[in-house]
């Protein structure tokens, strides 16, 4: 537990320091978000009605900018032979990881979500299923995206790959996160199954992704 | 901790996860996360929905209509959906894809008038039923009366609702 | 030592590999010809959908064979990583383009179907989109093959991969009987029997089975030229430096 | 400086390790082959042999970093000459310091020895042992990013005090450390050796232990 806890300290603390990936997927996600209020064109009704979808893509391509480093940063300088020869469990540790890697990037995206929300135009009762249903998904996309990192630890350049492996892995939490998103903003009745949807698909990503994350970093040491 | 105490527990951790996946899902199907709504879905909504939706159903035989046609080219048409309970009135500018039928599924999206009383279509979907036929066997079928049975259902039978 | 894990295996493989496989082509290109023949011309229109059902003749089997391909890419993988069978690594890796391009020609005859039928080239429903997923599984999958140098990790990597995603399989399987949606539900795999008129079945399975000893003859085939050139990669590799072992000094 | 601490601390507990038959393969080709050792408590070999020979391969391997194609790698606990039965988990047994010094640059020397004690269980009075063993007391609050190579080494071979683990596997320690900075090195080897501690110490430098095995990894002569 001690070391876990560690971990995701470390990871969390690195990440708001100079050079680490929170403020840029913050940025990222302004910036996604801001082009496409500025492509979509000034009709604030049509804004409003994509502004849930549009902050949804923004988090998911938000939270993929900073994947690759998840595990190849700590592989550059060592420090995952360290993580590995003292973790009791290997896929607790990725859990640690990819739970370090939410509280750094997803969580202030969602704190960031309902300022960019404003310049959306995003209509009142749209706010609480939109940050619901983001807190709900995030922690999912982190679980898929430190799954996509472990796999391609050992490459020297892998965004694009990473991107080609969690885009299918990403769309059922962004069909349901979105779909839970206009549901609930609507008032219809899809909103509580959608956002069950989105729960086991998050739930069962957890159970999934530490096993696989695991697999994969054994099979990357070299 | 043993090492083999920590793996039962984290099995144990597991299957709680997973346990809890499993019960949302089944949770979520006793909904709708549909495709479309059904005409009573709407009828039990406190009031008609004013965003844009989709309307799955049955095209109920004898309410197509057809309006004047716009220079465009464009036909005027109307018709009724039902799933058997509640019927809605659909109305929609544009060509009608081959497979729309009197009697068959249809998907249409939209939005309601501000008054409720018919949906005004942008997009009309004719939905095909898992029944394969030559045309003389549905012949054949109709005539011995025993058509019902496996075309009737065709729109509502898309399996959804169990 | 090494040198079990790259040729003992395979020996029996070519034994039985090299005269299966124009027997798998004899019988595709028979049952191909055989099934358009019925598909164009021998087989009734629909009651409903025209002669634009004959398209379904190309679809139906081929979103089959995305489901079936992308299964025994999961099983040989799952056999790889277990037992570290190299064949079965082989044929996982093999299987997957087949597989892929099976995966295209669904959603590809789908979408032509599906303007005429439906009024839409594509529409977002549980089915095609879960089957646009498997698509990209499917790309993804064969990056991570060539993105590494060292087989034997790629393999390894790739099987997980496969494994991950094998979760996709019963979600489009079932999708169509979970959610209201706008593709047909199943029709010949149902209980209570196929829902397809007997006059329809014939070029039905006539295309399925054409496709199926494709998918054996090019497995077969692709898998032989793998082997073949590893082969000939170890054979011309020039850093071959003898083991190292401890000595006291 | 406080030796007899140290001391105490790496007298918790020793241990035996095995390696027997150990072959290992890296991108299809084979490394090190039939590699059996055993190293008692208070065994130290000093590993050399040419770049490639697999020095940091066959420490990875033993370290249980890389998988062994064949072979057994056992760590048994020893309590004085009595023998005891292989423990359940080797790799907490044993630590590994490789050529990079698993330190963030934009972290602290202190944040990085914590984020080592937690990782490694060690208490709280091994953060202290190891800051003066390697003389790290005047840098708690510099960015590890802005230390010299040579100290940037100390704080990595800090881990193996704070570590308090039996079995050490240590590769290239010296290749960056001034004369006097490696003779603190020595001396700490020494006394892990003196505690019952086992070392294996991959070098290209003059860099030796009185009284240990010198051992070479060569390339395997066909018999």
């Amino acid at each position: 537990m001690r070391g876990l806890r560690a971990i995701i300290a470390r990871d969390v603390t690195l990440a708001f320091r100079a050079g680490g990936g929170s403020l840029p997927a913050v940025a990222f996600f302004a910036v996604i978000t801001v082009l496409f209020a500025l492509a979509a064109g000034p009709d604030l009704t049509l804004m409003s009605k994509i502004a849930a979808p549009i902050i949804w893509t923004g988090a998911l391509f938000a939270t993929q900018i900073s994947l690759d480093q998840i595990y190849r940063a700590d592989r550059e300088d060592g420090s995952l032979d360290v993580i590995v020869t003292t973790s009791g469990e290997l896929a607790l540790t990725a859990a640690a990881k990819a739970a370090a890697h939410w509280l750094s990037t997803g969580l202030p995206l969602i704190l960031a979500t309902p300022v960019l929300a404003i310049l959306l135009n995003l209509e009142s009762e749209a706010y609480l299923p939109l940050l619901l249903s983001l807190l709900i998904g995030t922690p999912g996309l982190s679980l898929i995206g430190s799954f996509a990192a472990a796999l391609t630890v050992a490459l020297p350049r892998a965004n694009l790959l990473i991107s080609i492996i969690v885009s299918p892995l990403y769309i059922p939490i962004l069909i349901f996160g979105a779909g839970a998103a206009a549901a609930g903003a609507a008032g219809a009745p899809q909103y509580a199954a959608n956002l069950s949807l989105l729960g086991a698909a998050t739930l069962f990503t957890a159970v999934i992704a530490p096993i696989a994350s695991a697999a994969a970093l054994r099979s990357n040491m070299d | 901790m043993k090492k083999k105490t920590r793996r039962l527990y984290l099995a144990a951790g597991a299957f709680v996860f997973a346990a809890g996946a499993v019960a949302l899902t089944l949770n979520a199907l006793k909904g709708s996360i549909t495709f479309f709504y059904l005409p009573s879905d709407i009828a039990a909504l406190a009031a008609k929905p004013t965003a844009a939706i989709r309307l799955g159903g049955l095209v109920e035989a004898g309410s197509l209509q057809y309006g004047e046609t716009e220079e465009s080219g464009k036909p005027h048409v109307a018709f009724t959906v039902t799933d058997g309970e509640t019927r809605i009135n659909v109305a929609y500018v544009g060509l009608l894809p081959d497979l729309f039928r009197e009697g068959q599924g249809v998907i249409v999206q939209g939005r309601f008038t501000p008054d409720g009383d018919h949906l005004d279509a942008e997009t009309v979907l004719a939905k095909h039923d898992e029944n394969y036929m030559p045309k003389e066997v549905a012949d054949a079928l109709k005539e011995s009366g025993r058509w019902q049975e496996t075309g009737g259902k065709a729109g509502t039978g898309s399996g959804g609702r169990n | 030592m090494p040198s079990l894990y790259e040729f003992a295996n395979p020996v029996l493989f070519e034994r039985w590999a090299r005269p299966a496989i124009p027997w798998l082509a004899g019988a595709t290109a028979l049952m191909i010809f055989a099934g358009l023949y019925y598909a164009l011309f021998n087989s009734p229109a629909d009651y409903q959908q025209g002669d634009s059902v004959r398209i379904m003749y190309v679809h139906v089997p081929a979103a089959w064979m995305a489901l079936f391909c992308y299964s025994v890419i999961a099983i040989s993988s799952a056999v790889g990583f277990i037992w570290k069978h190299p064949l079965a690594d082989v044929a996982a890796k093999e299987a997957a383009p087949i597989g892929a391009g099976f995966t295209f020609l669904a959603l590809f005859t789908g979408s032509l179907w599906g303007k005429p039928m439906w009024g839409a080239w594509w529409a977002w429903d549980a089915r095609l989109t879960s089957v646009l997923i498997l698509f990209f599984l499917y790309l993804g999958y064969m990056a991570i093959w060539r993105a590494f140098d060292d087989k034997a990790r790629a393999a390894r990597l790739a099987a997980i991969l496969a494994i991950v995603g094998f979760v996709n399989i019963p979600i489009i399987k079932f999708s169509v009987d979970w959610w209201n949606s706008l593709h047909q539900p199943a029709s010949v795999f149902r209980a209570g029997g196929p829902s397809i008129h007997p006059s329809m079945l014939p070029p039905l399975f006539l295309m399925a089975g054409a496709y199926m000893s494709f998918f054996g003859a090019a497995l077969l085939q692709s898998m032989r030229n793998e082997l073949s050139a590893r082969r000939q990669a170890r054979l011309e590799r020039t850093d071959v430096k003898a083991a190292s072992t401890l000595v006291e000094q | 400086m406080d030796r007899a601490d140290s001391t105490a601390a790496a007298r918790l507990f020793s241990a035996r390790f095995c390696a027997e038959g150990v072959s290992v393969s890296r991108g299809g080709a084979r490394i090190v082959s039939n590699i059996s050792i055993t190293l008692e408590p208070g065994d130290v070999v000093i590993l050399r042999g040419p770049n490639g020979s697999g020095k940091t391969t066959l420490l990875r391997a033993f370290a249980g970093l890389l998988r062994i194609d064949d072979g057994a790698i056992r760590v048994e606990s020893a309590h004085g000459s009595s023998v005891s039965a292989p423990v359940d988990e080797p790799s907490a047994s044993l630590i590994y310091c490789g050529p990079q010094n698993a330190a963030k640059a934009a972290l602290t020397v202190d944040e990085n020895l914590r984020f080592w004690a937690a990782l490694y269980d060690a208490p709280e009075g091994a953060l202290e042992t190891a800051r003066t063993a390697f003389r790290l007391e005047g840098y708690a609050d510099r960015l590890a990013g802005a230390l010299s190579t040579g100290l940037f080494r100390r704080l990595g071979l800090s881990r193996l005090v704070l570590a308090r683990r039996p079995i050490w596997f240590v590769d290239e320690p010296t290749a960056s450390l001034d004369a006097s900075s490696s003779e603190t090195f020595a001396r700490y080897v020494e006394d892990h050796r003196a505690a019952g501690g086992v070392a294996v110490i991959a070098t290209h430098d003059a860099f030796d232990i009185a009284g240990a095995r010198k051992l070479r990894l060569a390339e395997e002569q066909a018999a």
